[in-house]
């Protein structure tokens, strides 16, 4: 009897102790509700990460929890805080800006660190030294895309059309539209859309084509900009089509006529068709779990993982360390450290949180992407 | 030109609205409850449409007659197990369960059918006829969607004048406990109408999604909204009332995006929407009840 | 027994009870009308009320006596004709301002704030006699309490009048029929009326109910002295309790006079009794 | 005569109204020690002030549902103004007054004033009409504000205050703050809220509603919303009433709508959805109109319960939506409703 007891004890001993050498790392996403493509995108990714990272037996080993939010911020400091009594160690922050302008500022009391894969508003990592983003923040995407088409000279006369109730598409609208006149361009007509008018597009189009636009710009998700593409189609109106990271995913909708973005450029970080061997790799897990080719969010939730493996391996950190501990240790790591991930090569960030990597310039040929340069 | 071509745009959402304000009008005529729903049963009908011609590559007409069966269950299901016990209960509980079982369809479907936007593949193609050389398009969706509506509701208000189940239906909508007493079934008399009224969904859910063509779970909830709005609108209850709304409502979106502001179209509509209660408190074609003394 | 009224004509023609001839009349209808639906619901009512008279309006049903009703208290607004009310000229006004000037009713299908208690009932109809606002409520300030208690005690003495008062914190919902009534009747003197309006306020009541609801129109009538009119299609109680009656058939007035002129009026045997008779 | 024989004559409802004062103040006692003695999970002391706010929410809109009768679908666009308002206030006053309650309190009261001049100006229309047309008026205003709040934007420099709609051309000098940016909404906002602040509003609110609604203009309310032409009879101004009960509710939300924002970093107008209108509905239906113990009780149930159904993941949300109907359809079963009653303590005597 004592025996058993014994033996037991030390297999809770043993299993509590392969259990303690993982960190814990948790995110919030939203993964119910119209924003739930988003979220689910990014843990999958995340998930894929951590399952290869604990397979390869180094070190670093990762326990992933992930938390619906519903992209809101109320339910997002909700589920912040379940992942803190849950003993949460690193943060993946949230998916959606908003949401993770609210959990960033719990990261930043509770001196916890976070890696946000892509809540890119400026005011998720404003003011915190310990809150960092995998993905572009959106002003500069804005000016990115402005000085990219301008040095390009892709067209002079451009219209936008954007999200008005959303904080991502607004950000981007901002100095896309501001530093515009810098790169030679003139924004002929700019027009929006909102939750609950966000399906007829054909008064923003008109009004893009009345006043001569030669290209479209696009700072929104691919799921409207799909109905742009069909709408500006069937009125037989052919600008240049030009969109932001969040258009990647147009050529995946189960359905698509891919015929209909053909020609539409983008930046964005990632490209799924890539053929160097990490992306064909994640696109290939990623396609025998769930079926369907991943997304940038999906890649920025891997990229999240890979570059926290990386940061811990280097600094010698172990999952015994409080999250304050570690928080001193990746901020010191996080700003001194170049990453190569899906998303980009000597990937870098600043102290401020935000990352610098390469956009790449992509335009969608024959139903995939091919590099612009 | 432009101006034509906008108020075609306005007529084309309009459209939509209204085949779903059709619905919404209906079983609230009937069975005086405000079915949240109904923007959700839209939602699986053009799933059940998407799934039949995408993947089993059914023809379009067979996948909108499959979705209409199975929203036609759906809707008098739904109204078995979560409307008919409350029938005795205040309007309002009967509200909140419709609207938890908005909640509950959109969290099946995103279990069933994960969150990825679907294309939707148009039921009659892509096309559209032009006009004046050009000038004018009118898109082979919106036609077809204009006409379904129009037919739809000349078929609905001959239908319940004219049969012994249409008069069943008004007699139930009149006075409850009278038909009752007249040999009227009042609960098959409502299960019919959500079976109509679901029915409908299904083909307003395959007109919605060829005009609009992309399918998530949450497809159905905000066109729902405005559906419901338009519906009073016209006059909640009356069917020619629900047709005028839609367009109406679809019309003065598309203006005033196009001349008064993209950014506060939302805003104009709804303004629109309270002037109009305030001129005509039932609504465009509504009837004021006059309260006996 | 109650004595005879004597009626005598005044200067303006009218015909009032000989204790109201020196004052003004309560109510005064000239060529009072509305047209609803098409029809002529009403037409060409002259009426005229004394002070503390209580006067009968009676007809076949449907002849436009609710109808009447309505226009005085101007549920619905006459499409023709003038209300004076104690001599002010009610045109114009609605339904509030018409009970502010003077005017009570019950209705014929009970209307009771059922889900408030029978002395809630009551208190409702004193709301323009209290006069703290809502911060003196909301803060419970010294003139809230003042005024609550004294209303308090006003209701129960007029519930107690018909014989209420034990059922001062029931839900005016649950009540018995008959109760319903009365408290009807109650509510409407809590406002302080001068002319009171009663539809069928012994409809579906038994004799006995009957007898007691006419004693306490007369004991109300004493106590407040005030002018009432009822409807009433019950001819015992009419004959008994009114001075004046007034005949109606299709919208139009067909008799006026005392009980024992009406019951002897061949055009009101033909049209009412009568028919009544057939039945 | 005295008072307290009023207040006995009243006996059961003045009981209900002793036992809602009691039971909040002991679960603000409980969840207190239980936070101070760190018993509380991070999860439960994170939702304590938005629950403070819902229950404040819900017993506000009880006034108008449950004690006027009347169906409101846009009330989360009064916690809107509240919010917006009362959050801009708060950063206004941050250089002048330290004190963090004091600015809290100050912003909650500038949050009522602009939620109940909204409502001022939403009864205007509201007031003329009925039942379900009233309810999508409501609805509109609703989407009305936030819309308008999409777009409005809202900053401060040496120069004072400046205003702009539609895009940005407030031109802030050097050193100035865009407050409200439009659909970025405010962010950096400083968690000043509290739990005690919270208890405080909800007390308040429960005196306001419980002392109006056992007053003449609380039973001219529920006159009115058992028979508006009787009402009418007796002299009740309808106008009045029903304004008075709308602005009364509109400021309090306006109140719960600033304390839950200063809860939060960052407020967006789309927070304040339909759906946030509809769920604060669902508390005051579940809980019974009128019933203000009622309406709170589901407004720390519905909060809580989709953060306890976190376990179950993906079907969390569909649990939450079988949970909602099967409570509906419970609450309105009539075997179950005797069942209740037979156990309730407050049921009214049959003697009476």
């Amino acid at each position: 009897m004592r025996k058993v007891l014994v033996s037991m004890l030390l297999v809770l001993a043993v299993s509590s102790c392969a259990f303690g050498a993982a960190f814990k790392l948790g995110g919030t996403a939203p993964l119910t509700g119209g924003a739930a493509i988003y979220g689910m995108a990014a843990m999958r990714g995340a998930q894929i990460a951590v399952d290869e990272i604990n397979a390869m037996g180094g070190d670093v080993k990762f326990e992933l929890r992930y938390e619906d939010d519903t992209h809101d911020a109320e339910k997002a400091v909700n589920a912040y805080n379940a992942l803190k009594d849950w003993g949460m160690q690193l943060s993946l922050g949230s998916v959606t800006s908003k949401p993770c302008e609210a959990t960033a500022a719990e990261n930043f009391a509770d001196r916890i660190f976070a890696l946000t894969p892509s809540a890119s508003s400026a005011a998720v990592t404003e003011g915190k030294d310990n809150v960092f983003q995998m993905c572009f923040v959106d002003p500069n995407q804005g000016t990115a895309s402005a000085q990219y088409i301008g040095g390009k000279g892709f067209a002079k006369k451009v219209a936008v059309i954007w999200k008005n109730d959303d904080v991502y598409s607004k950000g981007i609208r901002d100095t896309f539209v501001e530093t515009a006149p810098k790169f030679g361009l003139e924004v002929v007509s700019e027009t929006t859309f909102a939750d609950g008018n966000d399906n007829d597009f054909s008064v923003q189009l008109t009004e893009a084509q009345t006043n001569g636009a030669e290209l479209v710009f696009l700072p929104m998700y691919y799921q409207p900009a799909s109905l742009i593409l069909a709408q500006a189609k069937a009125m037989d109106y052919a600008p240049k089509w030009f969109g932001v990271d969040g258009m990647d995913g147009i050529l995946t909708m189960e359905g698509f006529d891919k015929s209909l973005a053909e020609g539409v450029m983008l930046l964005t970080p990632f490209n799924s068709d890539a053929t160097d061997a990490r992306t064909k790799n994640f696109v290939a897990e990623y396609q025998k779990r769930h079926g369907e080719i991943p997304n940038q969010f999906a890649a920025d939730g891997y990229d999240c993982v890979y570059a926290y493996c990386q940061a811990l391996t280097q600094a010698k950190a172990t999952a015994d360390m409080s999250a304050e501990e570690l928080c001193a240790k990746m901020i010191e790591q996080f700003t001194t450290m170049t990453f190569n991930g899906v998303t980009g090569e000597n990937v870098r960030w600043a102290a401020n949180g935000e990352v610098t990597k390469d956009p790449k310039g992509m335009v969608i040929k024959d139903g995939a992407y091919v590099g612009l340069d | 030109m432009i101006f034509l071509n906008y108020f075609i745009s306005g007529i084309s959402l309009g459209s939509i609205y209204a085949i779903i304000a059709l619905g919404y009008t209906m079983v609230y005529g009937i069975a005086k409850m405000l079915n949240f729903a109904h923007g959700d049963v839209i939602m699986v009908g053009a799933y059940v449409c998407f799934y039949a011609v995408s993947r089993y590559e059914f023809p379009p007409f067979v996948g909108v007659i499959l979705a209409m069966f199975v929203c036609t269950v759906l809707g008098m299901l739904v109204e078995r197990l979560a409307y008919k016990p409350l029938r005795q209960a205040p309007s309002l509980a009967v509200l909140i369960t419709a609207i938890g079982m908005s909640y509950f369809l959109q969290n099946t479907a995103l279990l069933l059918w994960s969150s990825n936007p679907k294309v939707f593949p148009s039921i009659v193609g892509r096309g559209a006829f032009k006009l004046f050389e050009g000038k004018l398009s009118v898109s082979h969706i919106t036609a077809l969607t204009i006409s379904a509506c129009v037919v739809i509701m000349i078929v609905l208000s001959l239908f319940i004048s004219k049969t012994r189940l249409g008069k069943a239906m008004r007699a139930c909508s009149e006075d409850k406990g009278a038909a009752q007493l007249m040999g009227i079934n009042v609960n098959a008399t409502i299960s019919l109408t959500f079976a109509i009224g679901s029915g409908l969904a299904a083909v307003a859910g395959a007109l919605l999604c060829s005009a609009y063509p992309t399918l998530m779970p949450t497809t159905g909830a905000l066109p729902g909204i405005k559906a419901f709005t338009a519906a009073v609108f016209g006059g909640i209850g009356s069917i020619p009332g629900a047709f005028l709304g839609g367009l109406m409502l679809g019309v003065i979106e598309i203006f005033a995006k196009a001349y008064i502001s993209s950014q506060l179209s939302d805003a104009v509509v709804f303004a629109v929407l309270i002037i109009v209660l305030l001129v005509k408190p039932a609504g465009l074609l509504g009837k004021q009840a006059q309260e006996k003394v | 027994m109650k004595a005879k009224t004597k009626y005598v004509p005044v200067p303006s023609k009218a015909i009032l009870p000989d204790r109201d001839a020196a004052r003004d009349p309560v109510l005064e209808c000239v060529n009072l009308g509305i047209t609803l639906g098409g029809i002529k619901a009403v037409d060409n009512f002259n009426l005229t009320i004394g002070r503390t008279e209580i006067a009968g309006l009676i007809g076949p049903n449907g002849a436009g006596k609710t109808t009447v009703f309505n226009l005085l208290t101007k549920v619905y607004q006459p499409t023709t004709g003038t209300i004076l009310l104690n001599g002010r000229d009610t045109h114009g006004m609605n339904t509030m301002q018409v009970n502010r000037a003077g005017i009570a009713r019950t209705f014929q299908n009970i209307r009771l704030f059922r889900n408030l208690s029978v002395v809630d009932n009551v208190k409702a109809a004193m709301n323009n006699e209290m006069h703290y606002n809502m911060f003196s409520a909301i803060l419970r300030l010294p003139n809230y309490r003042r005024e609550e208690v004294a209303a308090h005690r006003r209701a129960l003495k007029l519930l107690s009048i018909f014989d209420m008062q034990n059922m001062a914190d029931v839900p005016a919902g649950s009540l018995p029929y008959g109760a319903q009534r009365r408290l009807e009747i109650v509510r409407a003197l809590a406002t302080n009326p001068s002319l009171l309006l009663l539809d069928e306020p012994a409809a579906g009541m038994n004799p006995s109910e009957t007898a007691d609801l006419m004693d306490n129109i007369r004991k109300v009538h004493e106590m407040f002295q005030i002018a009432i009119i009822l409807i009433e299609h019950d001819m015992s109680l009419v004959m008994n309790i009114c001075e004046g009656i007034c005949v109606l058939n299709f919208g139009q007035i067909i008799a006026k006079g005392t009980p024992d002129e009406i019951q002897n009026n061949p055009a009101v045997i033909e049209a009412y009794l009568g028919r009544r008779k057939e039945v | 005569m005295t008072m307290r024989r009023l207040i006995n004559l009243k006996r059961v409802e003045a009981r209900r109204i002793y036992l809602t004062y009691a039971v909040v103040i002991a679960a603000y006692v409980i969840c207190q020690v239980m936070s101070s003695t760190k018993f509380l999970s991070s999860s439960m002391r994170g939702m304590l002030v938005p629950i403070c706010a819902y229950m404040v929410m819900s017993v506000s809109l009880n006034l108008v549902v449950g004690i006027s009768g009347e169906l409101s679908l846009g009330h989360a666009g009064f916690m809107s103004v509240g919010a917006f308002s009362g959050v801009a206030s708060a950063i206004l006053m941050q250089g002048v007054i330290t004190n963090a309650p004091v600015r809290l309190a100050l912003a909650m009261i500038v949050a009522a004033v602009f939620a109940a001049f909204a409502g001022f100006v939403i009864g205007i229309p509201v007031l003329r009409l009925k039942g379900d047309y009233l309810a999508i008026v409501t609805l509109a205003f609703g989407e009305i504000i936030k819309s308008l709040l999409n777009n409005f934007y809202f900053g401060m420099d040496s120069q004072g205050l400046h205003f702009s709609m539609l895009t940005d051309t407030t031109r802030l000098l050097k050193g100035g703050r865009l407050i409200i940016r439009g659909p970025m909404g405010i962010s950096g906002i400083q968690k000043i809220a509290t739990f005690p602040a919270g208890f405080i509003l909800l007390m308040i609110a429960l005196m306001v509603v419980f002392n109006l609604v056992n007053s003449r203009s609380g039973r001219a309310f529920m006159a009115i919303r058992d028979d508006r032409i009787a009402a009418e009879s007796i002299g009740l101004d309808i106008t009045k009433y029903k304004m008075m009960a709308f602005v009364t509710s509109a400021a309090l939300a306006g109140a719960a709508g600033a304390l839950f924002a200063m809860n939060y970093s960052t407020i967006v107008a789309n927070k304040f959805d339909f759906n946030t209108s509809i769920l604060i509905l669902v508390f005051v239906v579940l809980g019974g109109q009128g019933n203000m113990l009622g309406g709170i009780i589901a407004a720390a149930v519905l909060t809580i319960l989709p953060e306890k159904l976190r376990q179950f993941s993906d079907y969390r949300m569909l649990l939450y939506a079988i949970i909602l109907i099967v409570m509906m359809l419970a609450t309105n079963n009539d075997e179950i409703k005797n069942f209740l009653n037979r156990i309730n303590p407050f049921r009214r005597k049959e003697a009476e």
